[in-house]
């Protein structure tokens, strides 16, 4: 059976390249960079040149990335670091509606444990407004913590405004570029970011790696302790392998990023006015154009419900995702949908297809071709659809 | 996740529809849970001649749906009430845990429909 | 040149079987196990089946293993979770001066927020005594954590005597076996454990992958939020081709252990007695027989320091460790070696050779060899060695 | 980690000993930090006619040691005393920074000898 991967946005294939690479060091070159001997040295200086790979994509010095095991680990890394090391300034933190769970939960526990914390609205684009974020700072803002671009429904946030804002006034600004790395220019000094969460599986590289940059002169609290590995923020033997992977992983995404944003771009609009045309009582979720991911399309196909679509779609081997509840195994559906101003049972019927470098316009006409079928299926099946439709 | 008979009963799903002249019509669940199942069933003589079902829901709502319509049609109003949701989830060879519970609803709204049938018929 | 690999306390090869399963896991088979298709069911099933290695290999259910990103992850996690799990029981932590830093670090960090801390001392041989454990046992007693070997000296603490203690007392039992896995029996049930550590790398897997046991009925607090992967304990998108390696890795370990352990004492025996006979003025560091780590040397060689031994030794290719300050790139040397009632002079002398399975007699030969040749260049260059020697 | 020059100086040391009938002994540094530096050195005329080292010390230690006596050796005492712990780092293709403070004392302890000569002359 073919299959058509079109999850990129949970996360990709490892690049043969990275992989191999990656593969020596497992196997060849496997000391502990802590150590004196050879063994460790040759891998030391692969570290280095990875760090230097990571630095180069996002605009920072070498000096400004501490690795960590994942999107997860550099986003509580920032969040909770800020916000201990500044409790004495102040202890209010500002976020959004719409951030992963990773930024949300991270805060929300915060605010369990004596901090303020505003949790800024979107528009029905998934946008954040700037306006309000302004009116939501406070004398003890210590932490402004924006997403760089949605997960789930791709919208792009005004990140270098908010940067303006927040290094006039000395705020932190944490930005989680998970899902925007390697597919909008990211420039740390130029966006006035403090902190950036990245993280290797979702441009080709290893799971369990990601980094975050801290600022040159911003101090971060740890959350582990332990060899004092990565400037004491990130105690543990390195994952050399994985974090020279992660290097290898930017450095092609780096060289890719130019013809491949709008390679995707193309790809993507023409899945999103396929299934705009080819299905009623549709609609897109997130904005069009320029702020939104090149790579993302999310609609809400009325009437079925999210998980039988991905199951249905599964079934002709093509891989997809939901923000339906029955695919998290929660009981709401989408938290990002819903800030958004969606009605649950909408929601509930939201998909989303994410493309990558190896989709091909073949694969955007399979969809086009079954998606329509599908839903015609289970549309036939529900008792919403002959009720409320034409 | 999924057991194979799960997998049959929501890609070839039996007895989807309406019956326009049901007497009995069972309904479930709500959209904003993500699962809503309508049964709709024709009694006679205390037993279930024909059953249709209309599911919104995940695999395992559409699953549970089709195989309850197979387990009670023909049988007699009492023991399509013996059938549960249990009873359903063993029958396609279990569910996922998380499943269990909010999706599991197809043996409710079959009880549901049986109700409204014999409610009906004890005003007539 | 000959390369002698001696420092696998330190890190390990990955073994090329569990790179290869690994690779296809990287390139092949990368969905996310959170997904709902087919590529996510394909790893999820590899997920539960790597649990399943690892949980035999130490006599747990699959269900009590929380993968991590490291050793230093889990002790943190079990550490960390525990005392703020039990806070409302008391705030009482016991632990060793021998511990690794993840352990003793963590312990310490708790110390200065809140908690009581009780460090016990070792004898000259690197052990516990389960003695003065109990004496320093108090009603507000909610934690103890006592590693299984020592990295250093190799030294086997009294796991299980200190298990039916804490038991009976209901008081929490962490142990890091890091170093232990694969080279002593472990069994947490007869042991009486609750929270066991340990470590990918250190057993022929990938780095950036370890686990936590946690007994069934115990709670822990998570360290950091998002997605609410294994259980709510650890977010994160799992590293799932490092866990799957991880399983291979258990598997592998549990099937040699056998015939491994006996063979390690054997080479390890033969270089104690040869560095003990050929050098003069060294000192053996930590037990003999079986309280040592099958795979563990470590000497103090008297007149010399640490760091110029490894570098000589990494000359003629033979990778080493050392409990040297100016290895470390603190000020002081080991912190064991010292808690052992070591001179500091003596401890910067201290050589660590560890074993592992592709060791051979030769390589024990060649070190027996060229070993005393270093000794004395180096003592003739020292100043103490004239004055103090005879 | 260190540069080859280190590492040359290390495996190849210049000058190690002791000088019996040294008129200038200088000694840094203690066994609890873990690096120990002695220089005996023969003054003539002003002159460092010969001078050797013993350093009980991480490969940093040696390598300054036996470069600071080829620096120094046939220099003036003035022009020795000029040379600074920092002159034999650059000399060496500098250190890394960890090593920079506590391994990094081969300089003084020339000074230190050289003041130790100075005194003796000075009693006489
Ligand atoms: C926006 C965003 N932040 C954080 C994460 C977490 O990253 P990781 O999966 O590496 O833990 C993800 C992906 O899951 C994400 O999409
Ligand atoms: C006893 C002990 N505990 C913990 C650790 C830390 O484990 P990891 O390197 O996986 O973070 C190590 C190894 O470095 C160790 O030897």
């Amino acid at each position: 059976m073919r299959r058509i991967y079109l999850d990129h946005s949970a996360t990709t294939p490892v690049d043969p390249q990275v992989a191999e690479l990656m593969m020596k060091y497992y196997v060849e070159f496997y000391g502990n960079p802590s150590s004196v001997h050879l063994y460790g040295r040759e891998v030391r200086k692969a570290l280095d040149e990875a760090r230097t790979q990571v630095a180069t994509l996002i605009g920072a010095d070498q000096a400004e990335i501490t690795f960590t095991s994942g999107g997860t680990e550099a986003d509580n890394i920032a969040i909770q670091g800020a916000a201990k090391s500044r409790a004495k300034k102040g202890k209010h933190l500002i976020t959004s509606a719409i951030e992963h769970h990773a930024v949300l939960d991270t805060c929300k526990y915060l605010a369990k444990n004596g901090y303020d914390l505003t949790i800024l609205p979107v528009d029905e684009e998934g946008l954040v407004s700037v306006d309000e974020l302004k009116k939501a700072i406070r004398p003890d803002t210590i932490l402004v913590s924006i997403m760089h671009a949605n997960n789930e429904v791709g919208s792009i946030q005004p990140i270098e405004e908010i940067g303006k804002i927040t290094k006039e006034l000395d705020i932190l600004f944490h930005v989680d570029a998970v899902q925007s790395l390697g597919k909008c220019p990211i420039d740390v000094k130029a966006m006035n970011i403090d902190l950036l969460t990245i993280s290797s599986h979702k441009i080709y590289g290893p799971k369990g790696v990601g980094a975050l940059y801290i600022r040159k002169g911003v101090r971060i609290s740890p959350l582990m302790f332990g060899g004092a590995q990565e400037r004491k923020i990130r105690s543990g033997t390195e994952n050399a392998p994985g974090i020279i992977g992660f290097g290898k992983a930017c450095e092609l995404s780096g060289q890719r990023m130019k013809s491949e944003i709008p390679y995707l771009t193309g790809l993507r609009d023409k899945l999103i006015d396929g299934i705009m045309s080819r299905i009623d009582n549709v609609k897109l979720n997130g904005p069009r154009g320029q702020k939104r991911l090149s790579n993302n399309v999310n609609v809400s196909i009325n009437f079925i419900e999210g998980e039988s679509l991905l199951l249905s779609l599964d079934m002709i081997g093509v891989a997809a995702s939901s923000g339906s509840a029955c695919t998290s195994g929660s009981l709401d559906p989408s938290h990002v949908l819903l800030a958004m101003g969606m009605s649950h049972e909408v929601a509930h019927g939201s998909l989303r297809l994410s493309l990558g470098k190896q989709n091909t316009d073949e694969d955007i006409e399979f969809v086009l071709e079954e998606l329509p079928k599908i839903v015609d299926r289970l549309r036939v099946m529900s008792p919403l659809y002959n009720k409320t439709s034409c | 996740m999924y057991s194979e008979k799960v997998i049959d009963h929501f890609t070839n799903p039996r007895n989807v529809g309406e019956i326009e002249e049901a007497n009995g019509v069972g309904q479930v669940g709500n959209a904003k849970c993500g699962d809503i199942m309508r049964i709709s069933l024709v009694v006679e003589e205390n037993i279930i001649k024909d059953i249709k079902f209309k599911t919104f829901g995940c695999g395992a709502a559409v699953a549970t749906s089709s195989m309850v319509t197979e387990m009670v049609k023909g049988k007699s109003l009492e023991d399509a009430l013996n059938i549960t949701n249990s009873t359903v989830a063993e029958a396609l060879g279990g569910l996922p845990e998380a499943k269990m519970h909010c999706s599991n609803l197809a043996a409710d709204a079959v009880h549901v429909a049986i109700k409204d049938y014999l409610a009906k018929k004890s005003k007539v």
